[in-house]
C-alpha cells in the first residue's frame, strides 16, 4: 500500500538524475548491471534504458566507457589504456588449443552438443575441456536438442561476451561472413554417419542470435522442455 | 632427416615427403586424422575450397605408411581414416559401378573439404576471439566495488476489520470458558429445602405447592420449571422427615401441603 | 603501442589524454590510488596531479566522485545515491492477534494504561506488542494518569486514524453497532450494557464452541496466555 502511495505520490526523478544514479550504479559493480536490476533499484517511473543511452554517450571517448553486454550494461576502461593497467587479476589457466576451439566453436554454432563439437572438430572432446570452460563461466547449458535422446547443448553466457567485448553472439568476429559462406551449418555425411539435419539446427540458431530471444532463452530451464 | 628412401613410383614430391615426415615426429602433438589432414592440405598451398582430395588422400596414406616404417603406434582412428581414404580414393579413381548404392566419390570428397574448411574456420575464429580485446588485459571492471546490501522491510498491515474484529473478539471473551451447566436457572433441591422448611412450620392448612416457589422464580417458565420441581423433590424429602403432609385430588390436579401435626 | 609508448618517454601526452588515464587507473584499482603511484605508471613526463584536478572537476555533481583518502585518490560513489546500493524488499505482514486486540483496546478506550489493557485482554500485554505499535507510530505515549504511580497512558495517532481511515477515534462503531454487523456475538457484554435475554444466552454458548473458534484459540501466543 505504501508502495502505490509513493508511486502516485511522487514523479519520477529528471532524466539528468537518473542518469547520475545509473552512474552510480554502474560504477559500483564489477559485473554487467541488467536494464530489470536497474529499473528496480531506481526510483518509480524511471527509465533506465533512456538513462543508459545518455550515460553511454557521456563517456564516449573518455578512460572509461559504458558497453552493452547482452542485456546489461557496465562500465570498463577503454581498451587503449590497457598498458596502465597492472595485471594485477590473476591469469586465467591457460586454455589449451582444444578448450580455445571448443570456446569459439559453440560461440559460433551455439546452442550445440558435445556431438556437433566433437564433429567439427574431428575428435572427442574431453570432459575436462568442457569443465574448465563451464567454470570460466563462458560457456552453460542451452536447451536440450529435440532430437533422439535430447542431448544438451551448450551456448556462451553473459561473461563470455563481457571478455570478450561484444554486446551479443553477433557480434562474433566474421560471424556473418561464416554463415553466409555455410561453414556455421552442421550439415549431415553424405555417407549418413551424421544425424542432425540442418534445418531443424539453423532455426534454433536463429533463435538464438536473436537478441529478445537470449534473453528468453536465459531464463528457461532446460527440463523445462518436455 | 634420416629418412629420405623412399618407394619408387610414389607420386608424392620430396616436400610432401618432408612435411609427412614432420607430421610423424610431432603424431602426439595432432588432435587427430582431421587435423592432420588439415595441417596436409595447407602442403597444397590453396585454398582450402580448391583442394585436392584426391591428393590429401594420398598424402595421407603417405604419412600412415611413413609411421609404420617408423614402427609408431597410430591411434585407431588414424587408421580408420586410412582405410576410408583409400575406399574413397578408389571411388574417386574408378567410375562407378552401374547399380552401386551410395553416395558417390564426388560427394564423399566435397562432405571431407567442408569438414576441412569448417575447422580451419573455427581455428581462425577462435585465434580473432582470442585477440580482441579481453577483460584483465587490455580492458579492466572496477576495482572497488560496492556490495548491494538486500534490505528487507517489513511492513505491517491490519485492517479496520481486522481492529473491530479484535475488539469483538475481547469484548466477548469473557463468556468464552470451558462448558460448565449454566446453574443460575437452576433451583437447587438445598436451595429448596432450606427455602421450605422456613416456612412449612406457619402452614397449617392445605395450600398449592406453587406459592411455596421462592421469589423471582415464578416468570421465566424455565426458572419455574425448576423452582417447581426442586420444591416438589423437597416436599418429598420434608414428608419423609415427617414434617409435612401433600394430597392431591386428581391426575394433574394440583399439589397441596401443609404441616404435620406433631400429635398426627 | 610501443612506438607512442617510447614517444612519450620524450614528450608528455597531452592534458586531457592524461586525464582519461587518470580515469581508467582510478577507475581500476582496487585501492585509492597515490600521485606517486600514477606517476610511476602514466607515461614520462606527465603531470598526475593536473589529471585528477582536472577529472575531479569532471566528476563534480555526477553520481560518482573523485575523492581524496589520506594522499590517494578513489572514485566513490556520490554520498547521496548511497541509497541506491540498498536493495529493498518490502514484505507485508498481517499484524499478529495480539497486537490488534492491544491497538483495539487503546483505539476504543484510550487514553488507557497497560494494566487496564491487561485487565480488558485478560492477558498479559507483552512488551514487544507495545513497542511494534509505538514503531509503526500508530499509538504513542498520552498524559499520565493522575492515579498512584502515575502510569503512562497509550493513546491513538493521526497515523492510526489516516491508516485505517477514520477521521477521530469517536468514528469507531460502538459495541451496539459492531454487533449490528454482526462482529459482535448477541450476548451481553459483561459490562450489562445489552439487553438480550438469557435463552439467547445459551445459544450463544453453544456457537461459541464451535470449531472455528477452537482453532482461533489455538494461534493465541503462548507468552501471551498469563
Amino acid at each position: 500500500m505504501a508502495d502505490t502511495q509513493e508511486e502516485s505520490l511522487f514523479e519520477a526523478p529528471p532524466l539528468a538524475e537518473q542518469e547520475r544514479m545509473v552512474e552510480a550504479i554502474l560504477f559500483a559493480s564489477a559485473e554487467p548491471v541488467s536494464l530489470l536490476e536497474l529499473a528496480k533499484r531506481m526510483p518509480h517511473g524511471s527509465s533506465p534504458s533512456e538513462a543508459v543511452d545518455l550515460l553511454r554517450r557521456r563517456y564516449e571517448g573518455r578512460g572509461v566507457n559504458v558497453v552493452k553486454v547482452g542485456q546489461s550494461f557496465a562500465i570498463r576502461t577503454a581498451a587503449d589504456l590497457g598498458f596502465l593497467m597492472q595485471r594485477e587479476t590473476v591469469e586465467t589457466r591457460k586454455l589449451s588449443r582444444a578448450a580455445i576451439e571448443t570456446l569459439a566453436i559453440i560461440a559460433y554454432h551455439q546452442p550445440v552438443t558435445r556431438a556437433e563439437i566433437e564433429e567439427i572438430r574431428g575428435v572427442a572432446v574431453s570432459r575436462g575441456t568442457i569443465d574448465q570452460l563451464l567454470e570460466l563461466e563462458w560457456i552453460r547449458l542451452g536447451r536440450r536438442r529435440q532430437t533422439p535422446g535430447r542431448p544438451v547443448t551448450f551456448i556462451v553466457t553473459e561473461q563470455f561476451l563481457d571478455h570478450f567485448g561484444l554486446e551479443s553472439a553477433r557480434d562474433l568476429p566474421g560471424v556473418k561472413e561464416l554463415r553466409a559462406a555455410g561453414l556455421l551449418e552442421s550439415r549431415p555425411a553424405p555417407d549418413g554417419t551424421d544425424g542432425s539435419g540442418p534445418l531443424e539446427k539453423n532455426e534454433d540458431q536463429d533463435e538464438l542470435f536473436d537478441e529478445d530471444d537470449q534473453e528468453e532463452d536465459a531464463t528457461q530451464q532446460p527440463e523445462e522442455e518436455q | 632427416m634420416a629418412h629420405t628412401d623412399t618407394d619408387a613410383g610414389t607420386p608424392q614430391s620430396v616436400a610432401d615427403r618432408m612435411a609427412a615426415e614432420e607430421l610423424i615426429v610431432d603424431v602426439d602433438g595432432y588432435e587427430g586424422p582431421l587435423d592432420v589432414l588439415l595441417t596436409l592440405s595447407r602442403t597444397q598451398k590453396v585454398d582450402l575450397r580448391q583442394v585436392s582430395i584426391l591428393q590429401l588422400a594420398e598424402q595421407y596414406l603417405g604419412f600412415v605408411e611413413k609411421a609404420k616404417e617408423l614402427r609408431i603406434e597410430l591411434a585407431a582412428d588414424y587408421l580408420v581414416m586410412a582405410a576410408w581414404l583409400a575406399f574413397l580414393k578408389s571411388r574417386l579413381l574408378l567410375p562407378p559401378e552401374p547399380g552401386e548404392e551410395g553416395p558417390s566419390g564426388e560427394e564423399l570428397a566435397a562432405h571431407l573439404a567442408f569438414q576441412l574448411e569448417r575447422l580451419q574456420a573455427m581455428r581462425d575464429a577462435a585465434a580473432r576471439l582470442m585477440a580482441r580485446d579481453r577483460i584483465g588485459r587490455e580492458r579492466f571492471a572496477r576495482g572497488i566495488t560496492e556490495d548491494v546490501t538486500h534490505r528487507k522491510v517489513v511492513s505491517y498491515t491490519a485492517t479496520l476489520l481486522d481492529l473491530m474484529q479484535g475488539y469483538a473478539r475481547i469484548r466477548t471473551k469473557d463468556e468464552f470458558r470451558p462448558y460448565v451447566m449454566d446453574r443460575d436457572a437452576v433451583l437447587t433441591l438445598e436451595q429448596a429445602l432450606d427455602g421450605l422448611r422456613h416456612v412449612i412450620g406457619a402452614q397449617v392448612d392445605w395450600a398449592d405447592l406453587v406459592s411455596f416457589l421462592p421469589d423471582g422464580w415464578t416468570a421465566d417458565p424455565k426458572k419455574r420449571r425448576s423452582a417447581t420441581a426442586a420444591t416438589f423433590a423437597a416436599t418429598l424429602e420434608l414428608a419423609k422427615e415427617g414434617k409435612l403432609e401433600l394430597r392431591q385430588d386428581d391426575t394433574f390436579a394440583k399439589l397441596e401441603i401443609r404441616r404435620r401435626a406433631r400429635d398426627g
